[in-house]
C-alpha cells in the first residue's frame, strides 16, 4: 500500500484538535476571553484552510484529492486514509462555517452563567469538529466509523451538561439511540472489509464494480440487502428518517442553541453524506432495490413532519419537525438515483444547514431575551426588533423555499430529479411537491405567531438590541441564502463530477436490478 | 476381573452423593466433606482408568488431587473459623448479607 | 438602437435599487426622500419600457434574448446537461405587460406618497412598492417557466407583505391584517403547487424550460410580410464577418465564456450561448438594413423553445417521428422516468396544472377567497398588486403559453368555465357587500375570469386587450375609492376635532402609544371608546360625496363607465372584443366553450354594470348619511392628479385596439391608433392570437344590457334611496330579491365551506399527528409496546419469580431494560446453595448440549 | 516411562511462573523479619518480583518452548497472557499499598498470595496438560480464597472468601471428575496428544466419546466457573462486592485471565475435533455459543439495575466475560481459531487495563469502612475531581467500546473474528447487549458530569493509585489509537499448531 506524506487535508483536519490542546492549557475562570478567542480562532482558521482546499481542489476530478494514507493496521488492511472529492469538500465547507456561527453564537450565551465549565464547552466545540470533519474525509470504514462514533461524545455531553431542563433523558435517548443505529452498521463494515480483505472504500468499491468482490443479490433480502440496511438504519437515525426520528425533538429542544445549530447543520447531514458515499457505491443492487421504499419513507417524512411542526407551541420543535421534512426531500433527492436529485439532494444539505441553522440561532437568540421557547409568549417582536425581524423573515422564507433564495434552489432540482428518476417518478414528486405548500403553512404561522401582530406583551416591549456577534452571524447567513439562491451553479459544478461517478456506479448496476424486481 | 465401567459407575454415584451432600447440607463441614467426597469420586475414575490403559498418568493425576484437597481443607477451614468467631455459627445459609 | 435591448436587466436593477436604498437607510429618511426614490425608481422602469417598445418597433418586432451581466448560468447541473438560465426575453408580449405595468406602477407610486404620508413605516412602503415591481418585471420579462415562476413567488412574497403591512394595528386588527397576508400566500401556494408540476413535466417532455431560444420568433407566418429572401445570405455572412468584435456582445459574449469553461463537459448550454452571440448579432446588422429572413425553418429540434418543440410534437402522426438535430428521433410517445404517454395527454396535463396555477395568482374558482380578504391592504396595494398587475399574471401566463392551451382543447373547456363561472360568482357577490373595497375586489375577480375564459376559446388577443384596459380604470376605481376613504376618515377627524397627520387612524396604524406624532393618542383612544366604530370604507356611512370631492367623483364615474363597458370607454372595446370572440367561438367554429362563456360573461356584464352603479349612488349621490361625509375634503394633488391620468386613459386606451368594420363608431380614431393594432403587435408573439371580428349584434346586446343594468341600479338606489329607513339594502328589504341578496352578502359561504372541508380538518389532522408523533412514536412505542410485550414473554418464562418491578425511571427501553434486569436480580438471592444449584442446572445443562449428538446417535 | 532429565525438564522456560512461586517464600520471610513499620517494602518487593518476571517474558516472548516433560509450553500465547496479567498485578500492588495501610488490614501475607495466585495465572496459560492446568487452577484460586476474605472482622468479607471458595471447590471438583472422564476416553492428560486420540473415538464413537464429550462439558463449567459466564457466574457479585476492592481488581482480571488461556488451550489444542468438521456437530462451539449469549445478556441487563458500583463492575466484567467466550466459540471455526485466539488476547489486554482503571477510580471514593461505593457517591465528581472523573468517563466509554479505545479494539476484533466464523447472531447478540451496557455505563457518566452535587473528596486517591489511574488511562488510550502495537505482540500466536508435533 502507498504511503504518502502530510497533506493539507490531513492538517486542517487535525486543526481543532491543536486549538483543544492548547485550551487545555487555559485557566477556566482567568482567561475566559482568551478560551474564546482561541476556539473562535482555530474555527476560523479551520474554515481557511477549507477555503484554501476548495481553490486548490480541480471540480473535473470525479477522485480524491489531498489524499493521505498511512497504515493503521495493516493485519486487517485498515488505514488511515483520508481524501477529499467534491461531496466532502461542500460539506466541510458547511461544517466549519456553520462551527464559527455556533462558537460565536456561544459568546452572547447564558447557559455558562447557571452551568459553567465554559472551557470544557469550547473543548467539546472544537472536538467535535475534528471528529466531523473527518467523517466527512475519511475513506477507510473504520476510520470513518471511528469519527462517527466519536461525535456522539462530545454531542453527549454539550446536550447532557448545558441543555434544558431535560437535558439528561435527551443527552441518553440521543447516544443510546444513535449507538444503536451505528452498532449494527459496525458489523457491516466488518463483514464487508473482511470480505474484501481491505477497509478502503475506494478500493471496495473498486473491486465491487469489477466484479472481484461479490456481495450476494437476490432479491429484498439477502445477504447484500442486510448489509445495506445495516448502514442504512444508522444512517436513518441520523438524517433522521421516518420512523426513526423521535430523538429528534428531544435532543433539538434540550440541546443549547450551538448545539441545536450544529446538529441541525451538520450532524444530521452526516446520516445523508453516508447513504451516498457509502450505501450507493458499495451496495448498487440493493440500493436500487430499497430506493422506492426509502423514498417512500422520504415522502412521509416530507408531509408528516411538516403536518406535525404545524401544530407544535414550542418554537425548537417546530423547526426541529421541519428538519424532518426537510431532510425528506434530501433523502428522495438520492433515491431518485439521477443526476438532478442526487445534486439537489447535496445542495439541500447544504441549504438545510444554513437556513435550519440560521433558524435555531434565531430561536436561540429569541431565548436569550426571553427564556421562553413558548410560541404563544412571543408576537409582535418585529416591532421590538425591526432589524432583527427583516433577517428572521429572509430565513424563514428560505426555509420555505423562496424562489431567489437558496432553498427554492435545492428542493426544485431535487423535485426535478424525483420526478424523472427511475425508481422514483411522478407519483413521488407529487407528494412530496405537496411539502411546498405545507411549509409555507407551518413556516408563515411561526413568523406570523412570533413577529407579527400587536406588540402587547409588556415583556416583548423592551427586548435588548442585538450584539454585534448576532448581527455577524445573522447577516453572514441571510448573505450565503442569496448568494446560493442566485448562483448556485457554482455549487453543482463543485459536486458535479463525483455525484455523477457515483451515480454511474450504480447504474451499472441499475438495469438488471429493476428487471430482476419486474 | 471387574470392568471398568463398574469402577466408574460407582465413581458416578460417588460424585452424585457429593454433588447432593453440597446442595442440601447446611453445615460448612459437612459441605466440605461432601466436595471431599467428589473429589475422591474423581481419583476413583481416574485409578480405575489409569488402569485401563496401563498408564501411570491417572494415578499421578490422584496424587495431585489428593494434595490440591488437602490445600483446600486447610484453607476452608480456616475460614470456617474465622466467620464462626464472627457469627457464632457455620450454617452457611446465614451467609446472604450481599444480594441482587 | 437595436442594442437597445440590452438595457433589459435594468428593467428589474431600478426598483431593486430603489427597495434596497429603501431598506438599508430607509429608517434614516424622511418621507419626501423615500418617496422620491421610489417613484424616480418605478419611473425610470417606464423610460426603459419605453426604450425596449422602441427597440421593438425599430428591429421589425424581432424578438431579443437578453443574458443578464453577472448572471449568466443559473441552475446549470453538468452532468445532468441541460441548464436554466437568467435569461429576459424582448418580446412584443413582455413589452406590453411592462408598458402598463411600469406606467400604472409609477403613477400608484406616486399616489402612495401621498396616501401614505404620516405611516410610521413609510419607506419600508416603498420598499416593498419597489420590490414588487422588480419581481413583476422578472415575471414579465424571464424567457423561461422558472424565471417566471420566481417572479410569481417575488410578488406573492411582497403581495404578503404588503397585505399584512399593518400587521401590528391594536385590537386585533393586526393580526386579521397577516391572517389576511397567510391566506394570500397559502392560496397561492397551492397554485404553485400545479405550478411546479407543469414544470417539472415541461421539462422532462421537452428538455428544457425556455419559452423560446435564441433565433426563434414565435410567430414565422406572421413576418411574412417582412421576408426578403435575398437578403438571408447576405444576413448569414455579415453575421460571421462581424464576429465578436461587438462591444454590446460583451455581456452574453463573457457570459458564455464562462459557460464554455464551466460546461466544458457538454457541449448544449454552451452551444446555446453560442446561438445567442450570433444571432442578436444577427438582429443588429440586419436591423440597420432591412429585416433578415425571420423563420424557424433553419432550427433543429433542439433548438426550439418548449413552445416550438410542442407544437412540433402535436403535429407528429403516430409513429413518425422527426430528427432532434443530434442523430435522435423525435415521436409523439413522452417517456419520463417509468412514465410513458402521448403528447396530448402530456400537454393537457400541463395545462391543467398552469390552470392552477392561475386560479390561484389570478384568483379564479376555486383558489380566489384570499383576493376580498387582501383588501386589509393599503388601498394602493390593493390598486397595484391585486387590481392591476399580481393578479393578471395568472392570464399573463396562459397567454404566454397559449401553444399548450390551443393545443389541449378539453382542457381549455374546463378553463373557459372556470372563467365564466368565476366572473359571475364574483360579479353576483359584489352586488351585496357594503365595503366599498370589497366590491372592487370582487369586481376584479370577476374580471379576471373575463380574461381567463377568454383564454379558454382561445382569444388570447382579447385576454391580453382587457387585461390591459382593466388595469387603468380599475387601478382609477381602487385609487378613488382610496381618495374616498381618505377623504371619510380627514371627515372622521375633522368631525372629533383632530388635526390630522393623515394618519388612517382607523386603519390604525400608527396609533401606538410611543409615536411621537400622536402626542394626543391616548384621548384619541378615549374617543374611540365612546363612539360608535367607524368604518370609512362602510358605504352605508357615505353619500353625497359628489359635492364634497369632485375630481375623485368625475374620475370614479369614468372609471365606473369604463368598467360597466359602455361606449366608447376602454372597457367597452376589451370586453366587447371577448364577447365577440366567444359569440365567434360558440357560433361559427362550433366550440361548445363559446356557447358557455358567451351565456355566462353576458350575464356577469349585466351584473357589473349593476353593482358599479350601485356604488356610485351610495357613495356619490343621494346625501350623506353620516357626519364623516359630510366633512369629508378633496384629497391632495399627489392623489388626485394619477387619478386623472388615468381617467384619461381610461377613456382612450380601448381606442389601441379597435376592431375593423365599425366605421363610424371608430369615432376617426382608427386614423390615429390604426384597426387591431394591439392584436397584431402581439401576433408577433403570441402565436394563435387573432384579431376579433367585431360583431355589431354583440356590440348592441352588450351595451342595451350594461345601460339596462345602470338604468336599474339608478331606479333601485337613485334618488337618496341607496338605504331603506332601517339602514338596509333595498334589495335586502324586497321579499323577493332578499335571500338572493343574503347569499350575495354572505359571499356564498365559500370561507365558511372552506372553513369546514379543508383548515378545520387539516388543524385537527395536525393536531392529532403531533399527539401520536409525541405520545405513540415516542413514548407509547418505547414503553409500552416494548414493556408489555416483554413484559408479558417474561411473565411465561419467569412464573415462580414475582412480577411487578418495573420502576423505570428511564422511559421506553431504558424501563424495559430495568425491569428486566431487576427480574433477573431477583434470583440473585445471597443464598450459596442456591448459586450451587443453578451451576448444577447448568452442568446438566451443558452436558445435555454435549451430547446431543451422542443422544440424536 | 523413563525418568526426564534435567534438561528435558527445560526448566528455563518455566522461570517467570515459577520465580513468582518461589518468589513467594522469599517474601514471607523477609515480611517476618521486617519491623512493623517497614511492612510496606513488601509489596515493593512483590512489585521488583513482578517486574522481573515481566523482563524475563519478554526476554523470550514469541519464541516456543516446552519443559516438565511437555506438560508446560513457553509461546507467544502464554508470554501474551503473561505480560497482561503481570501488569495487572503490578497495578494491585499499586492499589494495594494505601489501601490496605487505611482500611487496616496491612499485612506482608497479601503480597506473596497476590504473587502466588498471579504464578497460578501464569501455569494455567502455559498449560500443555489437564494436571497442570489443574494444579496452576487451584494455586491460582486458593489464595484468591484468602484474599477475597482478607478484611478479617468483617462480615461482607468473610462471607465472600466462604462463597468463593465452596463454590470455587466445588467447581474444581468437576474440572477433576471432567479431567478423569477425558483420560478415560484418551488414556492421556496431555493436551496434543488428546488432540490425536480424539481423531479416532469421535470416527468410533460409543462409550468413550460419551466419555469425552461429558468430559470436555464438565471441563468447560469449572473454567466457566472461573471467568464467572452464565449460569456459573452467580458468587461474582457478591464476592467482588465483599472482596477488599484491589484483590477485586486483580480478581476481575487474573482469574479470567487464567480461566480463558486454559479454556482456549483445551478447546482449541486438544478439542477442536469436537468444534468443527470431524465431529457429528460442532458440539462445544454450540455450547459455547450458548453461554456467550446467555452471559452477554444476563450480564448486561442485570448490571443496569445496580446500584453499588463494586457489583455494577461485576456483572459488566460477567458481560464482558460473554464478550470474550464469543471469541472462543469463533475460535471453533479451524480456519478462525487463531484469529479469533489474538483477538480474545487483545480483547483481554485492553480489558484489563479498563477494569482496573475502573476498579482503581472506585477504589479512590471508597471510604475505610468499604462504603460510599454506591453510584450516587459519583454525584458532581467532575467537579471536585475532574482528571479522576475524566479518567472515570474514559474508561465508561472504553467499556461500552466507544473508538479511540482500547474497548473499541477489543471489541472490533472480537466482532471482526465472530463474523469471519460466521456467527451472525451471536455477533448481533453481542452489539445489541453492548448497547445496553452503554445504558448503564453512561449513568456512571451522566452521575459524574450532568448532575450537579457536591462531589466526593474522593481520599482515597493517594498519588500510588493515581499512578495506577494514569497508567491504565495511558494504556487505554495506546491501545485504542494504535492497536497495531497489540497485534504485532500476538501475530505470532498459534494455538493450533501446537497440536502437530
Amino acid at each position: 500500500m502507498e504511503m504518502s506524506g502530510l497533506s493539507l487535508l490531513t492538517v486542517t483536519l487535525f486543526l481543532p484538535m491543536v486549538g483543544l490542546t492548547i485550551l487545555m492549557f487555559l485557566n477556566e475562570e482567568k482567561q475566559r476571553n482568551a478560551i474564546r478567542w482561541t476556539t473562535l480562532g482555530f474555527s476560523i482558521a479551520t474554515f481557511l484552510m477549507t477555503l484554501v482546499l476548495w481553490s486548490l481542489h480541480d471540480p473535473a476530478n470525479p477522485g480524491l484529492q489531498f489524499v493521505q494514507r498511512n497504515d493503521w493496521l495493516p493485519t486487517f488492511g485498515v488505514s488511515y486514509y483520508v481524501g477529499m472529492d467534491g461531496l466532502s469538500l461542500i460539506l466541510l465547507l458547511l461544517t466549519t462555517f456553520i462551527m464559527i456561527l455556533a462558537v460565536l453564537s456561544s459568546f452572547t450565551s447564558h447557559i455558562f452563567e447557571e452551568r459553567g465549565r465554559e472551557k470544557l464547552y469550547y473543548m467539546f466545540m472544537l472536538l467535535l469538529e475534528w471528529a466531523m470533519m473527518g467523517v466527512f474525509v475519511a475513506q477507510d470504514l473504520v476510520i470513518f466509523y471511528i469519527f462517527w462514533e466519536v461525535t456522539l461524545v462530545p454531542m453527549y455531553f454539550l446536550v447532557g451538561i448545558w441543555g434544558g431542563d431535560n437535558r439528561v433523558y435527551a443527552a441518553v435517548k440521543f447516544f443510546l439511540y444513535t449507538m444503536a443505529g451505528s452498532i449494527l452498521m459496525l458489523l457491516a463494515v466488518l463483514y464487508v472489509g473482511g470480505n474484501a480483505q481491505t477497509f478502503a472504500v475506494p478500493e471496495i468499491v473498486a473491486q465491487i464494480q469489477s466484479g472481484a468482490l461479490v456481495l450476494p443479490f437476490d432479491g429484498l433480502f439477502s445477504t447484500q440487502s442486510f448489509l445495506f440496511l445495516g448502514f442504512l438504519i444508522a444512517f436513518a437515525i441520523k438524517v433522521p428518517i421516518f420512523p426513526f426520528h423521535s430523538w429528534l425533538p428531544d435532543a433539538h429542544v434540550q440541546a443549547p442553541t450551538a448545539g441545536s445549530v450544529i446538529l441541525a447543520g451538520v450532524l444530521l447531514k452526516m446520516g445523508t453524506y453516508g447513504i451516498i458515499r457509502f450505501c450507493l457505491p458499495m451496495f448498487p443492487e440493493a440500493s436500487v432495490a430499497w430506493a422506492p421504499f426509502v423514498g417512500t419513507l422520504g415522502v412521509i417524512g416530507i408531509i408528516y413532519g411538516a403536518w406535525v411542526s404545524y401544530a407544535q407551541k414550542d418554537i425548537k420543535k417546530l423547526v426541529a419537525y421541519s428538519s424532518v421534512s426537510h431532510m425528506g426531500f434530501v433523502v428522495i433527492g438520492i433515491f431518485s438515483l439521477n443526476a438532478a436529485g442526487m445534486q439537489g439532494a447535496v445542495l439541500q444539505m447544504v441549504n438545510h444547514g444554513i437556513s435550519t441553522g440560521g433558524l435555531f440561532l434565531l430561536v436561540g437568540m429569541l431565548y436569550e431575551r426571553r427564556h421562553t421557547k413558548d410560541i404563544n409568549a412571543y408576537g409582535g417582536i418585529w416591532k421590538a426588533l425591526p432589524f432583527f425581524g427583516a433577517l428572521s423573515l429572509i430565513i424563514t422564507l428560505s426555509s420555505m423555499g423562496l424562489p431567489g433564495l437558496n432553498g427554492f434552489v435545492g428542493e426544485f432540482t431535487i423535485l426535478l430529479g424525483t420526478f424523472g428518476s427511475q425508481t422514483l417518478g411522478f407519483t413521488f414528486a407529487l407528494f412530496s411537491t405537496l411539502g411546498v405548500i405545507l411549509a409555507a403553512i407551518y413556516m408563515l404561522y411561526m413568523f406570523q405567531k412570533v413577529f407579527l401582530g400587536e406588540l402587547d406583551k409588556e415583556e416583548n416591549k423592551h427586548l435588548h438590541p442585538m450584539a454585534w456577534s448576532e448581527i455577524t452571524v445573522l447577516v453572514t447567513v441571510v448573505v450565503l441564502i442569496f448568494w446560493i439562491g442566485v448562483q448556485p451553479s457554482m455549487w453543482f459544478h463543485m459536486v458535479d463530477a463525483s455525484t455523477k461517478s457515483i451515480i454511474d456506479g450504480v447504474a451499472h448496476f441499475a438495469p438488471q436490478i429493476t428487471a430482476m424486481l419486474k | 476381573m471387574v470392568q471398568t465401567e463398574a469402577y466408574v459407575i460407582l465413581s458416578m454415584v460417588l460424585f452424585a452423593i457429593g454433588t447432593l451432600g453440597v446442595l442440601l447440607r447446611r453445615n460448612a463441614i459437612i459441605v466440605f466433606m461432601s466436595v471431599e467426597l467428589m473429589l475422591n469420586a474423581a481419583n476413583l475414575a481416574l485409578v480405575a482408568f489409569s488402569r485401563q490403559w496401563q498408564g501411570v498418568d491417572g494415578q499421578l493425576f490422584t496424587f495431585f488431587v489428593m494434595t490440591v484437597a488437602a490445600a483446600e481443607v486447610a484453607v476452608g477451614l480456616a475460614l470456617i473459623v474465622a466467620i464462626f468467631r464472627t457469627k457464632q455459627s457455620i450454617n452457611i445459609d446465614e451467609l446472604h448479607t450481599m444480594e441482587g | 438602437m437595436q442594442n437597445l435591448a440590452l438595457i433589459a436587466p435594468l428593467l428589474i436593477l431600478f426598483p431593486a435599487v430603489g427597495a434596497f436604498i429603501n431598506f438599508v437607510w430607509g429608517p434614516k429618511l424622511n418621507e419626501r426622500a423615500s418617496a422620491i426614490i421610489g417613484s424616480v425608481a418605478a419611473g425610470a422602469t417606464f423610460f426603459v419600457a419605453l426604450g425596449l417598445l422602441t427597440y421593438l418597433t425599430g428591429n421589425f418586432y424581432q424578438p431579443a434574448i437578453v443574458n443578464p451581466p453577472l448572471l449568466d448560468g443559473w441552475i446549470r447541473i453538468p452532468s445532468v446537461g441541460r441548464e436554466i438560465p437568467w435569461q429576459q426575453r424582448i418580446d412584443t408580449l413582455s413589452v406590453t405587460m411592462m408598458m402598463f405595468v411600469t406606467f400604472v406602477g409609477t403613477l400608484i407610486h406616486i399616489y402612495a406618497a401621498g396616501y401614505m404620508h404620516g405611516d410610521k413605516r413609510f419607506s419600508r412602503f416603498f420598499a416593498y412598492l419597489n420590490m414588487f415591481l422588480a419581481f413583476m418585471l422578472i415575471l414579465v420579462s424571464g424567457n423561461n417557466l422558472l424565471m417566471m415562476f420566481v417572479g410569481w413567488e417575488g410578488v406573492g412574497v411582497c403581495s404578503y407583505l404588503l397585505i399584512g403591512f399593518w400587521w401590528d394595528k391594536p385590537n386585533g386588527e393586526g393580526i386579521k391584517n397577516s391572517n389576511a397576508a397567510r391566506k394570500a400566500f397559502i392560496a397561492n401556494r397551492v397554485g404553485d403547487f400545479g405550478v411546479l408540476l407543469a414544470l417539472f413535466l415541461t421539462f422532462w417532455t421537452f428538455g428544457s424550460l425556455d419559452f423560446f431560444k435564441p433565433g426563434e420568433v414565435a410567430n414565422p407566418a406572421h413576418y411574412g410580410h417582412l421576408v426578403h429572401e435575398g437578403e438571408a445570405s447576405h444576413a448569414e455572412e455579415a453575421t460571421t464577418a462581424e464576429g465578436e468584435s461587438h462591444g454590446e456582445e460583451a455581456v452574453p459574449a463573457e457570459g458564455e465564456a464562462h459557460g464554455e469553461e464551466t460546461t466544458a463537459a457538454e457541449g448544449e448550454g454552451h452551444g446555446e450561448e453560442v446561438m445567442a452571440a450570433t444571432e442578436s448579432h444577427g438582429e443588429e446588422v440586419m436591423a440597420a438594413t432591412e429585416p433578415e429572413y425571420v423563420d424557424n425553418a433553419h432550427l433543429t429540434y433542439n433548438e426550439l423553445g418548449i413552445f416550438g418543440k410542442a407544437e412540433a410534437r402535436i403535429h407528429l402522426a403516430d409513429g413518425e417521428t422527426l430528427d432532434a438535430g443530434d442523430g435522435t428521433q423525435i415521436s409523439r410517445t413522452v417517456v419520463i422516468g417509468p412514465w410513458t404517454a402521448d403528447i396530448q395527454t402530456v400537454i393537457t396535463l400541463i395545462v391543467l396544472f398552469m390552470l392552477l396555477g392561475a386560479a390561484g395568482k389570478s384568483a379564479q374558482i376555486p383558489l380566489f377567497v384570499w383576493l376580498p380578504d387582501a383588501m386589509a391592504g393599503p388601498t394602493p396595494v390593493s390598486a397595484l398588486i391585486h387590481a392591476a398587475t399580481m393578479v393578471t399574471a395568472g392570464v399573463y401566463m396562459m397567454v404566454r403559453s397559449n401553444t399548450f392551451f390551443y393545443n389541449a382543447p378539453e382542457a381549455s373547456l374546463v378553463v373557459t368555465i372556470i372563467g365564466g363561472t368565476t366572473a359571475l360568482v364574483a360579479g353576483f357577490i359584489a352586488m351585496g357587500q357594503w365595503d366599498i373595497k370589497r366590491v372592487l375586489a370582487y369586481s376584479t375577480v370577476s374580471q379576471l375570469g373575463f380574461m381567463v375564459a377568454a383564454v379558454g376559446i382561445g382569444a388570447y388577443g382579447a385576454a391580453i386587450f382587457h387585461m390591459m384596459t382593466h388595469a387603468f380604470f380599475k387601478a382609477l376605481l381602487f385609487l378613488g375609492s382610496g381618495s374616498v376613504i381618505h377623504g371619510m376618515e380627514h371627515g372622521h377627524h375633522h368631525l372629533h376635532g383632530h388635526d390630522d397627520h393623515g394618519g388612517h387612524d382607523d386603519h390604525g396604524h400608527d396609533s401606538h402609544g410611543h409615536d411621537d406624532k400622536h402626542g394626543h393618542d391616548d384621548k384619541h383612544t378615549a374617543a374611540h371608546a365612546v363612539e360608535e366604530k367607524f368604518d370609512p370604507q362602510d358605504m352605508r356611512n357615505m353619500g353625497g360625496l359628489r359635492s364634497k370631492m369632485p375630481i375623485t367623483y368625475v374620475t370614479y364615474l369614468i372609471g365606473t363607465l369604463a368598467l360597466a363597458g359602455i361606449f366608447p370607454f376602454a372597457g367597452f372595446w376589451s370586453k366587447d372584443e371577448i364577447l365577440a370572440d366567444s359569440w365567434f367561438a360558440g357560433v361559427f367554429d362550433g366550440k361548445i366553450g363559446g356557447y358557455i362563456a358567451f351565456a355566462l360573461l353576458i350575464a356577469a356584464a349585466f351584473m357589473t354594470a349593476f353593482y358599479m352603479w350601485r356604488q356610485i349612488e351610495m357613495v356619490f349621490h343621494g346625501e350623506a348619511r353620516h357626519e364623516a361625509a359630510k366633512h369629508a375634503p378633496e384629497s391632495v394633488w399627489q392623489m388626485t392628479v394619477p387619478l386623472i391620468i388615468l381617467a384619461v386613459f381610461s377613456v382612450f386606451i380601448g381606442f389601441i385596439n379597435i376592431p375593423s368594420g365599425i366605421g363610424f363608431f371608430s369615432l376617426g380614431l382608427d386614423g390615429v391608433f390604426g384597426l387591431h393594432t394591439l392584436t397584431n403587435w402581439l401576433e408577433y408573439s403570441v402565436l394563435h392570437a387573432h384579431a376579433g371580428e367585431f360583431n355589431g349584434l354583440v356590440a348592441l346586446i352588450a351595451t342595451v344590457l350594461g345601460f339596462a343594468a345602470i338604468f336599474l341600479a339608478n331606479r333601485i338606489y337613485g334618488g337618496n334611496k341607496a338605504l331603506t329607513n332601517d339602514g338596509r339594502d333595498p334589495l335586502q328589504a324586497n321579499a323577493a330579491t332578499g335571500p338572493f341578496w343574503a347569499l350575495a352578502n354572505a359571499r356564498m359561504y365559500w370561507d365558511e365551506t372552506y372553513q369546514r372541508l379543508f383548515i378545520g380538518p387539516f388543524q385537527r389532522i395536525s393536531q392529532l399527528l403531533a399527539d401520536i408523533d409525541w405520545n405513540f412514536w415516542h413514548d407509547y412505542v418505547h414503553d409500552s409496546v416494548i414493556t408489555r410485550g416483554f413484559n408479558g414473554a417474561a411473565k411465561l418464562l419467569s412464573e415462580p419469580v414475582d412480577q411487578g418491578l418495573i420502576d423505570g425511571t428511564v422511559n421506553g427501553v431504558g424501563r424495559l431494560v430495568k425491569w428486566f434486569s431487576g427480574l433477573l436480580r431477583r434470583a440473585q438471592t445471597g443464598y450459596v446453595r442456591v448459586y450451587a444449584v443453578a451451576l448444577l442446572v447448568g452442568v446438566v445443562a451443558v452436558i445435555v448440549l454435549m451430547l446431543l449428538p451422542v443422544l440424536r446417535g | 516411562m523413563t525418568t526426564p532429565t534435567l534438561s528435558e525438564l527445560n526448566i528455563g522456560a518455566t522461570l517467570p511462573a515459577v520465580l513468582l512461586a518461589v518468589g513467594t517464600i522469599f517474601l514471607l520471610m523477609v515480611d517476618i523479619f521486617l519491623p512493623k513499620e517497614r511492612r510496606h517494602l513488601t509489596a515493593w518487593l512483590a512489585l521488583a518480583g513482578v517486574g522481573i518476571s515481566f523482563v524475563l517474558t519478554l526476554a523470550n516472548f514469541k519464541n516456543q518452548s516446552y519443559a516438565l516433560a511437555d506438560m508446560f509450553v513457553a509461546d507467544p500465547f502464554s508470554s501474551f497472557m503473561n505480560m497482561i496479567v503481570l501488569i495487572s498485578t503490578a497495578l494491585t500492588v499499586l492499589l494495594g499499598i494505601d489501601y490496605m495501610r487505611r482500611t487496616g488490614i496491612a499485612r506482608g501475607e497479601f503480597w506473596s498470595l497476590l504473587l502466588l495466585s498471579t504464578s497460578g495465572v501464569m501455569f494455567m496459560a502455559s498449560a500443555n496438560d489437564l494436571i497442570v492446568v489443574f494444579i496452576a487452577l487451584e494455586l491460582l484460586s486458593i489464595p484468591l480464597y484468602v484474599m477475597a476474605a482478607f478484611r478479617s472482622n468483617n462480615a461482607k468479607s468473610e462471607e465472600a472468601g466462604m462463597k468463593y471458595f465452596i463454590l470455587g471447590a466445588f467447581s474444581s471438583a468437576f474440572f477433576v471428575y471432567g479431567a478423569a472422564l477425558i483420560y478415560g476416553a484418551t488414556g492421556t492428560t496431555n493436551l496434543p496428544e488428546i488432540f490425536t486420540a480424539v481423531a479416532g473415538i469421535t470416527s468410533t464413537g460409543g462409550a468413550s466419546l460419551a466419555y469425552l464429550l461429558v468430559g470436555a462439558g464438565l471441563i468447560i463449567v469449572a473454567l466457566g466457573f472461573k471467568v464467572a459466564v452464565v449460569p456459573f457466574h452467580m458468587w461474582t457479585p457478591d464476592v467482588y462486592e465483599g472482596a477488599p476492592t484491589p484483590v477485586t481488581a486483580f480478581m476481575s482480571v487474573g482469574a479470567k485471565i487464567g480461566g480463558f488461556a486454559a479454556l482456549l488451550r483445551v478447546l482449541v489444542t486438544a478439542l477442536p475435533a469436537l468444534a468443527a468438521g470431524q465431529s457429528p456437530d460442532p458440539v462445544w462451539q454450540n455450547t459455547v455459543m450458548i453461554i456467550a449469549a446467555l452471559t452477554m445478556i444476563v450480564g448486561n441487563f442485570v448490571a443496569v439495575s445496580q446500584s453499588n458500583l463494586k457489583r455494577m463492575l461485576a456483572y459488566s466484567s460477567i458481560a464482558h466475560a460473554g464478550y470474550i467466550l464469543m471469541a472462543v466459540a469463533a475460535a471453533g471455526n479451524p480456519l478462525q481459531s487463531d484469529a479469533a485466539a489474538k483477538a480474545a488476547l487483545v480483547y483481554l489486554l485492553s480489558y484489563a487495563f479498563t477494569n482496573i482503571g475502573a476498579f482503581a477510580v472506585v477504589l479512590a471514593i471508597e471510604k475505610n469502612d468499604g462504603s460510599g461505593i454506591e453510584l450516587s457517591n459519583l454525584i458532581g465528581l467532575a467537579r471536585s475531581k475532574p482528571i479522576l472523573a475524566a479518567m472515570m468517563a474514559v474508561f465508561m466509554l472504553s467499556l461500552t467500546g466507544i473508538p479511540l479505545t482500547a474497548g473499541f479494539t477489543g471489541k472490533w476484533f472480537i466482532f471482526q473474528s465472530a463474523i469471519s466464523a460466521n456467527l451472525f447472531p451471536l455477533a448481533i447478540i453481542g452489539v445489541l447487549t453492548s448497547v445496553v451496557s452503554a445504558f448503564y455505563y453512561m449513568r456512571v457518566v451522566v452521575n459524574m458530569y450532568l448532575t450537579d452535587g457536591a462531589g466526593d473528596p474522593a481520599e482515597g486517591a493517594t498519588p500510588y493509585v493515581n499512578w495506577a489511574v494514569y497508567a491504565s488511562f495511558a494504556g487505554v488510550v495506546v491501545l485504542g489509537l494504535f492497536p497495531i502495537l497489540a497485534v504485532n505482540l500476538t501475530d505470532a500466536v498459534t494455538l493450533v499448531a501446537l497440536n502437530v508435533r
